[in-house]
């Protein structure tokens, strides 16, 4: 009867019973559309090394995944990973981390390391709000929402287009889905994974337990059914009017392009310096 | 001979450090000698205040500060009020007399060096006046030799600069008769 | 290689570009830090030398990147390093518990300047000394070493990757600008006659499962990435899988204790100190540039007719009280010397205060430090 | 052949989250009588001959707690 196996299940550390998130968190989904990407991909996880910082979404690889896993402090895994990259160039190093992490507290990480497009995959889970702390607002909590830092509606501005954030700091992949997109989700991590540069994808993902229930969005299934409701491809987007744009969330692939990636740079440069340096020696035989 | 202590007092662009590392190279490299040279200067790298300290012994020097200087050396006026009550009793000054104008007598000797003309009309670059007033300086005191002062200057500036600093230095030398 | 990467010779050397020297003599191939006056020189120097040898320097955005990339590295299986002074500490203490907390070999170089705040930069005082112990969450235990020359920044900076890389910690170099920025004779021996350690990794096909990576006082073998140990390294409350537990508070217990012991275990090989206090009665105790001036007023107050002598402080985490207990036993009068109002004084005083009388005499100018005649009249006036 | 499988024990429940049942258009799962260890109610399949394998469920599935058909995914994966 239960001759079948989940073909992920393999890719968990054996330690792990299940999941740490609440039920209905969109970070589960996250987790497997990451793993189908290797396993589409035909990739191990022993190719890659994974990097995350502090809050619900840096449990996706810390400890599911059954490799490498770096679990670091918080806002700043992108720079643990800028150093595991230059350690390691061959293998593929992924940061798996929420907006409060990425964009608040490591916001300028992820800005520089846009702009040196250094080879790694960013994925950031953006659910709107600090989960594992109690619900606080976050740089991208939208204005008005009540949360237990703002009990009378949040009044700052907000970021709406971290995606845009980073295709102005220069990466050379950025995506956005949501957790209603799972198989195109799964897509973009393929493509990049593959990606000789910085590759930035954005989730909307559901945090049904504080940014539901507490502040009145719904259980994880009604979040789900707003997100289906107000997503749009870019390519429908672009038909739009910004008027007619207001509260939809424009999604699919953004920047796929091809630009100097700092890995392979630095590599040349070394090349460079120590051939430098032997001909520097031999003229100083001669 | 023990100790000798050595202050350099001058504006930052003038080689107020780079008198200080021919000093200690020359002392520590080519003469057999022990030699501590240490330095500060202000946040602007040009123009600002800076400061080089040079220790020449015969023995491991132990204390590394320059507290009473047998040899001040004072480029700059700026200078003046900063460094020149530091100076040990019957101790030696070396003054650029082109930008060091308000010094008084006092217990010790002078030696008034008008280094930035030399330099600016014979050398056509004021820059290495400090090559000149150690050139006097190695002369007068023969503290340190000329060959190891020499083959400092050659290890130790850049080398386009060599020839105008090694004939900065040897003009310093011909100034003192 | 080994030639490349060191220069044999004498030199005379600033002993920022000596610490430089030393980091390519112990193998640094990873150096990630972000400008700083009084610590430019070193990053200067292994920015132009690190790629002759395969390595890189890395600008970073800021302090608290430099030293994660330097973590990240070290976890690549790197020799790394960062240089700083105390503003990037300040910035760099979270992540230097982070690297306490999972063991990450890497030298942290602090060349203090004047403080607090932004101070003086180009001045030298020890002013972080218990920054680099207490500065970071938590009770932890570090190696800092304090060189007084640029001699011992080359030196030094070797014994520093050493210690880093047997004992699987982040080690501090404690310079100052003073001593940094100081140029003296340094002799850069041959390659062959400096010892470099490396740190142990498991081997290789060890079944994850199986592996102890972590908490062990004697040092586990450190599982780094790509070698396909599928370490999971987080700096949350673990066990020696690397396992992590939120909730038992006799894992912390183990967590905070395994990882002080490993340091506290080893103490006696981690402790280096000068001595020169046989049938002193008055001992002066200091550490880095303040030393050379304790020492020339030793020397100074013996010629005197008084029995001075002096003890140096080389490792000052963890401190080495026995060797302070040692000193005291034999010792009348103690004073403590130090570039600063008065920091390892207390920890010195501490273990000194049951056996000898302890004074403390600060610097004249704090950021000069102590004129060995002040010290002089200091000795007279505890030997009366 | 079973076309699915549910891992009970790892299921946070059709209550709780709910998100398979969401996604099935075919109403292939109800939740389940009995609770899991955890007090969850899982899902159980009580129209398994509807199920047209689309992988909705496993996919969406956050706790990786259900599994499709392996031959017809093979066949299906992109």
């Amino acid at each position: 009867m239960n001759e079948l196996v989940h073909p992920y299940h393999r890719f968990i550390r054996p330690t792990v019973t299940h999941t740490t998130f609440c039920p209905g968190c969109g970070d589960g989904t996250v987790a497997q559309s990451i793993l189908r990407a290797i396993d589409g991909l035909g990739m191990d996880m022993d190719d890659f090394v994974f990097v995350s910082g502090i809050g619900c979404a840096a449990w996706i690889p810390s400890p599911l995944f059954n490799a490498d896993v770096l679990h670091t402090t918080h806002g700043r895994p992108i720079a643990f990973a800028f150093g595991i990259k230059m350690g390691l160039p061959d293998k593929k190093v992924m940061v798996v981390s929420g907006d409060g992490d990425l964009v608040a507290i490591g916001g300028n990480h992820l800005i520089q390391n846009a702009r040196r497009n250094i080879e790694m995959v960013v994925l950031c889970v953006n659910n709107g709000i600090y989960g594992m702390t109690g619900g606080q607002a976050a740089p991208t909590t939208p204005m008005g929402v009540k949360t237990t830092t703002t009990p009378y509606g949040a009044f700052e501005n907000f970021f709406e287009d971290i995606s845009g954030l980073v295709i102005a700091a220069g990466a050379s992949f950025v995506a956005r889905w949501t957790t209603a997109h799972p198989r195109q989700l799964t897509a973009s991590i393929k493509k990049a994974i593959q990606k000789k540069g910085f590759a930035f994808i954005e989730v909307i993902s559901q945090c049904p337990v504080q940014f539901g229930r507490k502040m009145g969005m719904g259980n994880a299934i009604q979040m789900l059914e707003d997100y289906k409701k107000r997503s749009i491809s870019i390519k429908e987007a672009k038909k739009l009017s910004p008027e007619e744009l207001k509260d939809r969330m424009v999604v699919g692939e953004f920047v796929d392009l091809d630009k100097p990636e700092m890995v392979e740079e630095v590599t040349r440069m070394i090349r460079r310096a120590s051939g430098e340096a032997q001909e520097a020696v031999d003229t100083g035989r001669g | 001979m023990g100790r000798t202590e050595i202050l350099i007092g001058g504006v930052g662009g003038q080689g107020v450090v780079l008198s200080g590392i021919l000093l200690g190279t020359a002392a520590s490299l080519y003469d057999g000698k022990q030699a501590v040279q240490t330095q500060s200067y202000s946040s602007e790298l040009r123009g600002g205040s800076a400061r080089a300290a040079v220790i020449i012994s015969e023995e491991r020097v132990t204390d590394p500060e320059v507290r009473r200087p047998d040899i001040l050396i004072l480029m700059a006026e700026d200078a003046v009020g900063r460094y020149l009550h530091k100076i040990k009793p019957r101790g030696l000054l070396a003054i650029d007399a082109d930008l060091v104008k308000g010094v008084s007598e006092g217990d010790y000797e002078i030696l008034s060096i008008p280094a930035t003309s030399i330099a600016d009309k014979e050398m056509n670059n004021i820059i290495v006046a400090n090559l000149i007033i150690l050139g006097a300086l190695i002369k007068k005191t023969k503290l340190l030799s000329v060959e190891s002062m020499e083959k400092a200057i050659e290890t130790s500036v850049p080398k386009k600069a060599i020839t105008l600093n090694l004939n900065a230095f040897r003009r310093g030398l011909e100034i003192i008769s | 290689m080994g030639e490349k990467r060191v220069r044999t010779g004498r030199y005379f050397m600033m002993g920022n570009v000596a610490c430089a020297e030393g980091a390519l003599a112990a193998g640094c191939e990873f150096a990630a830090g972000y400008p700083i006056t009084p610590a430019t020189e070193i990053a200067n120097h292994l920015a132009e030398k690190l790629p002759q040898v395969g390595g890189a320097f890395f600008q970073m955005e800021d302090e608290i990147s430099s030293i994660a990339a330097v973590i990240g590295a070290s976890w690549a299986g790197k020799k790394a390093m960062t240089v700083t002074s105390g503003p990037g500490i300040s910035l760099m203490l979270e992540n230097i518990g982070f690297a306490i907390g999972v063991e990450t070999p890497c030298v942290i170089v602090n060349v203090q300047r004047g403080a607090p705040t932004t101070g003086m930069p180009t001045i030298g005082i020890q002013g972080d000394m218990v920054q680099a112990k207490h500065g970071s969450h938590g009770d932890y235990e570090i190696i800092a070493l304090c060189p007084s020359s640029p001699q011992e920044m080359f030196d030094h900076t070797v014994i520093a990757f050493n210690y880093a890389e047997k004992y699987r910690t982040p080690v501090f170099l404690l310079s100052d600008a003073f001593v940094g920025h100081m140029r003296e004779e340094v002799v850069i021996p041959e390659a062959e006659k400096i010892e470099t350690v490396c740190r142990n990794i498991p081997e290789p096909g060890t079944d994850p499962l199986k592996m102890k990576g972590f908490l062990d006082e004697d040092v586990a073998p450190m599982p780094i990435f790509g070698k396909g140990f599928k370490a999971h390294v987080t700096s949350s409350c673990h066990d020696e899988y690397g396992k992590r537990n939120l909730i038992d508070i006799s894992a912390l217990d183990k967590f905070v204790r395994r990882l002080s012991n490993k340091i506290l275990k080893h103490k006696e090989e981690i402790t280096l100190v000068e001595r020169d206090y046989e049938d002193a009665e008055i001992v002066l105790v200091s550490y880095g540039g303040v030393s050379r001036a304790a020492a020339a007023a030793a020397s100074q107050a013996r010629k005197r007719g008084i029995p001075v002598g002096t003890l140096r402080l080389i490792t000052v985490w963890p401190f080495p009280g026995e060797e302070i207990e040692k000193m005291a036993r034999r010792a009348k009068q103690v004073i403590v010397l130090e570039n600063n109002l008065g920091q390892v004084y207390p920890y010195i005083k501490a273990e000194a205060a049951h056996f000898a009388e302890v004074s403390f005499l600060p610097p004249r100018l704090v950021g000069e430090i102590q004129d060995p005649e002040d010290i002089l009249r200091k000795i007279e006036e505890v030997s009366k | 052949m079973a076309t699915l499988r549910i891992y009970d024990e790892l299921c946070k429940g059709a209550e709780e989250c709910g998100i398979c049942l969401y996604v099935c258009k075919e109403e292939v799962f109800q939740p389940s009588e009995t609770l899991n260890q955890k007090g969850y109610r899982p899902p159980v399949v009580v129209n398994e001959d509807q199920c047209t394998q689309c992988e909705n469920c496993m996919i969406f599935c956050p706790d990786l707690a259900i599994v499709v058909s392996e031959k017809k995914r093979k066949k299906g994966s992109k």
